[in-house]
């Protein structure tokens, strides 16, 4: 009975907000407001209901006997799914407050709308065709987003975000030409293990580079400083939150999914991605440290962790995928967090500069406060989630017959968890300690759209962080599939 | 002797071509490149293929030659006006 | 008395002439465009009676135009190949026509359009004859014809700017037919035979006694370029932009989407018919294609990326589109020279799309053709909007449109020949990520609505010509579901050829 | 044979080849419009040249038959004839086209040079 | 007109090409004042001279090589003149022997275009016709083909053209056109049994007709060659030779008889279609060749 559910959730997730987003952006309503949070709760309630469950796939359109279109719903979607929904809710609350003045604001709802669709159509492909169309429509829609405010630089930033994404496509549609048969296979646990030499290996290489793309990994990482600063506090918030995951998903399932990792352990191939991470990771957390503008910094602290999930799934030893994963989920809700903090900040002090945010933490308290969660929990102070992630990556890590890269990783690892606290740490305590001469500016304060969604985002991570429980079973079923 | 008389008739073809190439005047240009469709018709009736000859004759020395020398009077470059 | 199908090329290309013949006698310019009209909807029907007829039982024949066979008079040859490209000729000339008849009567003068439109059927009936034809002289005959009236139709606006780029385009396309002529006819020197089949069987002597191989080398290095002059691959592109950007969209739209093809099925019939594919292969022929082909693809991106003028930067991505044929037929394996063949047929219908839509869209406000003055106009004429970013995501390659089917078939032929296999992936890669980057933005700025522009008054008779954007898209749409299998039908084409 | 006999020999194949190239590069080079008709006209001749004379046979005489001998060991090969009519044909068609847009682009911009010509169009609003 | 200007002195003045007799002063006739010749709008920037340098160099290395090449081919190519070249073959076999019979043209290259390559020679005559409609399209006189001066120059021409008309040109043409006319008519009515055809023949014609132009003025030519009866004249031809070669082309593709009589070889009226095919051709020619003169010289017939 799986089965007859997964057209109707498939049409739901994708159709309903690609409707929503369509009339919103022809009819331009007034009031859009609970129109849109009534698709985002119901998308939220179907991807909770459906989740865990796995269905078997669903053939659209049939081109050739290899090539097809193809839906399916598995633990790896739900994962994807539930998390994207989780987090849509809060930032599009947060963005009724942010565009309160801004008439175009219907553009923003639209395009994020049609964004959101486009996500529920890649968690829910079912092979790499698929994925691609809807990799590229995630672009297609959220380069209007970072386009918004019109302005030069944001076109410069827009086209530099088309250009690397593209890019990105490009490589890995270059890489599924290469890859030939396995590559046209349906998505399936483990990966097809037939072995194409070291073609196989290279057409990966070149697929998971063009995903890393959109992850910001080093090569290629340069768009999101660029792009971040100049689209909207909201819009910025899901580019680096969850957009930049559908990279890291297609790294999943093209590793995992597709060729398999018996395939992979120890080529060539592996050890360039392990070594790109690695670098990352260290690269961006110290282009963060020495950087002054405050969404600059958050882009390049996004950089750096999502290396982790990049290294945690290269690692490709059951603990590390579990802390990849875990990463996801909480990188995604603190940095969404931080960057809808910096929005409010932006809102209603128009501040951008890291050094003006003095005293910022007595102007604003809830909101520094959830700041302040959100940055422990990136640095991976326990008793949040970010620490549970990074505590399963470095036991992955360490784990036997993992060689170099495991130790490697380890110590980059906490040499970059020691700079996240170096240029998180000081705003906080700036914010909240300016010091005895220190008056206070008046001026109006956040409302509750952004207290809420902020207060909810911080509670996420803590209870995530007290009984990650609701994460770690599923993921024990999956890695007993995977591995 | 034949021989002689078409490679005499060849080199009148060249020197045609070059002179209306060189010619400082369109005018002469256009009048040198009659002569050389007529020694090319002529070439033509060496070459027993009288058809080319007459057509050629009719064409390349009457008509375009015609067309040309209107061209040139639209253009004013029939009194004097040097090409440059 | 044969079979009524065997006369349709010949009956097609005919009617085509004696249309164009009786143009002056019409009335006025709107009766000559629902002759013209008519006339290439009519050869599209039966076209599509040819292909039905010939397609399953996959039948190859010549017909003889006159009372005479082979060597001693002219012949005529079709198969499912050539049905397919004269069905395709005859639609998109039509729906050129459609889409354009607004713009024709407002850019050429009333005297003039009925002049404008037996060069269109005067047009068509060359590019069918190329297509069909079995005789090489014939074929020179009738690309002289083509260039004419291709010159002609860019001049029809009567612009300066479009009367020197007309002279420009002239020169150049002089010097290709020189060369393709002199190419004839050193072939003919050399077999004696003018008819394809007949010249074939003295090129495989001559191949075989090892007789004449430099003339033959010459011979067919003078036909490619010849071909490639008119066709605008890289090296000689040059005219191109200005000719068809400064044209009358219908205008713009047959040469880029057609007049550029017509050149390309006729060289590779020569190739397949005259030379067969592995002689040319042995001379070499094709590595010049593939680098030509390679280069136009990144030197049009590059332009077009530059390019500011709308109609001019869809001119310029002709140029880049043109190398992916030509690439294609270089690659030297037969499912490269089908996905070429899948190129055109896709082609043909989407930059006809693009260049439609963009002539509506730019006459939103007032016929202005820089995109930064085309903010908007896509929410006053949505159907040309639609029509547009359909064709841009084509371009692009997103699945499930033709563009992407064709880049598939592209890849997939090149990893079979591995010399050629990393270059070909990697500029196919760069041209894609350049569309991309110029199209995507002009798609933004169409969708961005501009408070400030004041649109023109859309006026109530115009006709309908909006109906050729539905059909063009859903024949791109069509290309990406079920080019799959087409790719079958044109390899059995060229198999036959 | 030896070299010089054997140029004189090849005398017209020669002739029309220089021709070509002679009016092929003139097509090219030449800046003023009526010299490029001249070239293009130069050029086609030649080809024509090239192909009668491939036509010719020595001692033959012109495809005509009046005295009513139907023997082809008597007569020169008909075809390039043919050919070459429908070529000269084409060649003044062109020429006239030309010559009329020479005519059109001296009214507008009051010159016959190619390369001004082209500067002024590029520099054309449009 | 000037009848007081005895005729040595006006040969005087012919000889020794007086200005005034080609272009009379304004005190002569109430004509318009002649404009002069306009000049250049602009001169050719120095930078571009560089650029065009470097592409003289290349198109220069470009053409040497061509024709290094083609001398090569020249040179493995047969003989110049031999009997046993590759061209002779069973094909012109067969034009010249069975070419009386099967077409029933004594002149073999006038049945070989007409009946055996027909195919070709339509597509020429069409040429033809885009050749005229093209220079028409850009030359005619409307709204956007309008120069001032050029008209000032056309109107004076018109005035002179009526006033002084030169007598020594009307004579020899009043001379000279019957003859001109006869021979072209000879030349398309034997094309199929002598040298010419449709093709010469109507150039002749259409050279006679634009004598007669320059001679009498082209306002005694429109009386019987309007406009309107040379696009009827035209198109009729045109299409009669379109329709005409339909018909044995798609007879003859299905095998069926045309029943068209050949007649005695040799006859005038013999030939078929040939003959018939040869007068359209004519007719299309000498209009197409008077109506470049005309639209040309005036920019309407």
């Amino acid at each position: 009975m799986m089965l007859n559910l997964l057209p109707m959730i498939t049409i739901l997730l994708i159709g309903l907000p690609t409707l929503m987003g369509l009339i919103l952006l022809s009819l331009k309503p007034k009031k859009p407001q609970g129109w849109i949070m009534a698709t985002l709760i119901t998308t939220f309630v179907i991807a909770i209901s459906m989740w865990q469950r796995s269905t078997g796939g669903m053939t659209v359109v049939q081109f050739t006997d290899q090539l097809s279109f193809n839906f399916a719903h598995d633990s790896i979607s739900s994962f994807f799914l539930t998390l994207v929904q989780l987090v849509f809710i809060p930032a599009m609350l947060f963005s009724f407050e942010y565009h309160n003045h801004d008439e175009k604001a219907y553009r923003v709802y639209g395009f994020t709308l049609l964004t959101l669709a486009a996500l529920n159509g890649l968690c829910l492909s079912n092979n790499l065709l698929t994925f691609y169309l809807f990799y590229e429509l995630v672009t297609l829609a959220s380069f209007p987003l970072v386009l918004h405010t019109g302005t030069i630089a944001a076109r410069k930033a827009a086209v530099v975000y088309l250009g690397y994404s593209v890019a990105g496509a490009a490589l890995v549609l270059a890489g599924f030409f290469l890859g030939g048969a396995p590559l046209l296979a349906n998505f399936s646990m483990g990966g097809v293990a037939v072995s194409q030499g070291l073609m196989t290996s290279y057409a990966w290489l070149l697929i998971v580079l063009g995903f890393s793309c959109k992850a910001g990994m080093f090569p290629l990482q340069s768009w999101l400083p660029i792009a971040h600063p100049e689209a909207p506090a909201p819009a910025s918030a899901l580019l680096s939150g969850i957009i930049t995951k559908a990279g890291i998903l297609g790294i999943l399932r093209t590793t995992y999914y597709l060729i398999g990792t018996d395939l992979l352990i120890g080529t060539r191939a592996r050890n360039v991605m392990l070594t790109l991470s690695l670098i990352t990771v260290f690269l961006g957390s110290m282009l963060a440290f020495k950087e002054k503008l405050l969404k600059r910094r958050l882009a390049f602290s996004s950089v750096s962790q999502l290396s982790y999930v990049i290294f945690g799934m290269m690692m490709m030893t059951p603990t590390a995928l579990e802390g990849a994963v875990l990463q996801v989920w909480f990188h995604a809700g603190a940095k969404i967090t931080l960057f809808l903090v910096s929005g409010a900040i932006i809102h209603y002090t128009h501040q951008t500069q890291v050094l003006d945010l003095k005293g910022i933490g007595k102007r604003f308290p809830i909101v520094m406060g959830c700041f302040t969660v959100a940055s422990l929990s990136l640095i991976g102070i326990p008793p949040l989630g970010g620490f549970i992630a990074k505590w399963q990556l470095a036991a992955g890590a360490l784990q036997p017959g993992t060689g170099l890269f495991g130790w490697l990783g380890v110590v980059v690892l906490l040499i970059s968890a020691i700079l996240t606290a170096g240029y998180l740490l000081p705003i906080v305590a700036e914010g909240f300690f300016p010091g005895l001469d220190y008056e206070m500016p008046a001026g109006p304060k956040p409302g509750w759209k952004m207290h809420l969604p902020l207060l909810a985002l911080a509670g996420f991570l803590l209870i995530g962080g007290l009984f990650p429980v609701f994460l770690m079973q599923p993921l024990q079923s999956l890695r007993a599939l995977l591995f | 002797m034949i021989i002689a008389l078409e490679l005499l008739l060849i080199v009148f073809l060249f020197i045609c071509a070059i002179g209306a190439f060189l010619s400082e005047r369109l005018l002469i240009a256009v009048v040198i490149f009659m002569s050389y469709s007529l020694v090319m018709s002529v070439i033509w009736a060496l070459l027993q293929s009288p058809d080319l000859a007459i057509t050629e004759a009719a064409v390349g020395a009457g008509v375009s030659g015609i067309l040309f020398f209107i061209t040139l009077k639209r253009i004013h470059a029939l009194k004097g006006t040097k090409d440059e | 008395m044969l079979p009524f199908y065997y006369n349709i090329p010949a009956i097609s290309i005919l009617l085509c002439m004696i249309a164009g013949m009786i143009m002056p006698l019409l009335p006025n310019g709107k009766v000559a465009l629902r002759v013209a009209m008519g006339v290439s909807a009519g050869v599209a029907l039966l076209s599509a009676i040819l292909m039905i007829n010939i397609i399953p039982v996959n039948e190859y024949f010549t017909y003889m135009m006159g009372h005479f066979p082979a060597p001693w008079g002219n012949e005529l040859s079709a198969g499912p190949l050539e049905a397919m490209i004269a069905f395709i000729f005859g639609l998109v000339m039509f729906l050129s026509l459609v889409g354009g008849s607004h713009t024709i009567f407002y850019d050429i003068l009333p005297g003039k359009q009925k002049m404008y439109f037996t060069m269109m059927s005067m047009l068509l009936a060359s590019l069918l004859a190329m297509t069909y034809t079995n005789d090489i002289f014939t074929g020179y005959v009738f690309i002289e014809i083509s260039t004419i009236a291709a010159c002609a139709i860019v001049v029809a606006r009567d612009t300066p700017k479009t009367i020197g780029s007309t002279i420009r385009y002239l020169t150049l396309s002089l010097l290709g037919s020189g060369l393709f002529l002199i190419g004839v006819v050193l072939l003919y020197c050399i077999t004696g035979h003018l008819l394809m089949p007949n010249i074939q069987e003295q090129v495989l002597r001559l191949v075989s006694t090892g007789l004449y191989t430099v003339p033959l080398t010459v011979v067919a290095g003078l036909l490619f370029s010849g071909v490639a002059i008119k066709s605008a691959l890289f090296p000689f592109g040059g005219w191109l932009p200005m000719a068809h950007g400064g044209a009358t969209t219908a205008s713009s739209a047959v040469l880029s989407g057609l007049v550029l093809k017509g050149y390309i099925v006729m060289l590779v019939k020569i190739f397949y018919r005259v030379f067969t594919i592995d002689v040319i292969r042995d001379l070499n022929v094709t590595n010049i294609m593939f680098a030509c082909g390679l280069a136009g693809m990144i030197y049009g991106s590059i332009e077009a990326f530059r390019e500011e003028h709308i109609k001019r930067m869809l001119a310029h991505s002709s140029m880049a589109q043109i190398g992916y044929v030509f690439m294609g037929l270089g690659l030297d394996v037969n499912l490269g020279v089908a996905a070429a063949f899948l190129q055109i047929m896709v082609h043909a219908f989407v930059k006809p799309l693009l260049f439609l839509c963009a002539g509506r869209l730019s006459e939103v406000y007032d016929h202005e053709k820089s995109s930064y003055r085309l903010r908007g106009s896509a929410h006053k004429d949505w159907i040309a909007g639609i029509g547009f970013t359909l064709g841009a995501m084509s371009m692009v390659g997103i699945p499930l449109l033709g563009g992407f089917t064709v880049k598939y078939y592209l890849v997939t032929s090149a990893m079979m020949n591995p010399a050629k296999l990393w270059p070909a992936l990697i500029t196919l890669m760069i041209s894609a990520v350049m569309n991309a980057l110029y199209y995507i933005p002009e798609v933004i700025a169409i969708w961005t609505r501009c408070e400030l522009c004041t649109p023109n008054p859309v006026d109530s008779n115009r006709g309908f010509d909006w109906i050729a954007a539905p059909i063009l898209s859903a024949a791109t749409l069509f290309f990406g579901l079920n080019g799959y299998s087409l790719i079958q039908l044109i390899q059995r084409g060229l198999a036959l050829l | 044979m030896n070299i010089i006999s054997e140029l004189i020999n090849d005398r017209f194949m020669i002739a029309a080849v220089l021709l070509f190239g002679l009016g092929f590069m003139n097509l090219l080079l030449q800046k003023n419009l009526i010299k490029k008709i001249i070239a293009f006209n130069v050029m086609d001749s030649a080809i024509f040249l090239f192909l009668a004379s491939q036509g010719y046979i020595n001692g033959r005489i012109a495809p005509i038959i009046t005295n009513g001998i139907l023997d082809s060991e008597v007569y020169i090969n008909p075809i390039p004839s043919g050919l070459v009519l429908t070529g000269i044909v084409v060649s003044v068609s062109v020429t006239a086209f030309f010559l009329a847009l020479t005519v059109r682009l001296y009214g507008i911009y009051k010159t016959v040079d190619f390369d001004e010509i082209m500067l002024l169009v590029d520099k054309e609003a449009e | 007109m000037n009848t007081e200007i005895g005729f040595f002195k006006r040969l005087n003045d012919w000889v020794n090409g007086d200005e005034d007799r080609i272009f009379p002063s304004k005190n002569e006739y109430d004509s318009p004042e002649l404009p002069e010749p306009p000049v250049a709008k602009s001169s050719l920037p120095n930078k571009d001279i560089l650029f065009l340098s470097s592409y003289q160099v290349i198109a220069i290395t470009v053409v040497l090589g061509l024709v290094f090449v083609l001398l090569y081919t020249v040179y493995k190519l047969p003989l110049f003149g031999v009997a046993d070249n590759p061209a002779v073959n069973e094909v012109v076999e067969r034009y010249v022997e069975k070419g009386l019979e099967e077409t029933g043209a004594v002149n073999v290259v006038a049945g070989m275009i007409l009946d055996y390559r027909a195919f070709d020679t339509l597509g020429e005559s069409s040429v033809l016709l885009l050749a005229i409609t093209s220079v028409m399209m850009l030359l005619l006189r409307d709204e956007k083909n309008i120069d001032p001066e050029e008209d000032l120059i056309t109107e004076h021409e018109a005035v002179f053209e009526d006033q002084s008309r030169d007598v020594i040109l009307q004579n020899v043409t009043t001379i000279l056109l019957p003859a001109i006319m006869l021979y072209g008519i000879y030349v398309i009515l034997n094309g199929h049994l002598s040298p010419g055809g449709g093709f010469s023949g109507g150039a002749i014609l259409g050279a006679g007709l634009i004598l007669y132009a320059t001679g009498f003025g082209h306002n005694r030519v429109r009386k019987f060659f309007s406009m309107k009866t040379f696009r009827a004249l035209t198109t009729t031809a045109l299409l009669s030779y379109g329709l005409l070669k339909s018909y044995s082309f798609l007879l003859g593709a299905n095998h069926l008889p045309t029943h068209i009589p050949l007649g005695i070889p040799g006859a005038i009226f013999s030939s078929g279609l040939i003959f018939v095919l040869d007068i359209c051709v004519g007719l299309i020619v000498a209009c197409t060749m008077y109506g470049f003169y005309a639209v040309f010289s005036r920019g309407e017939i």
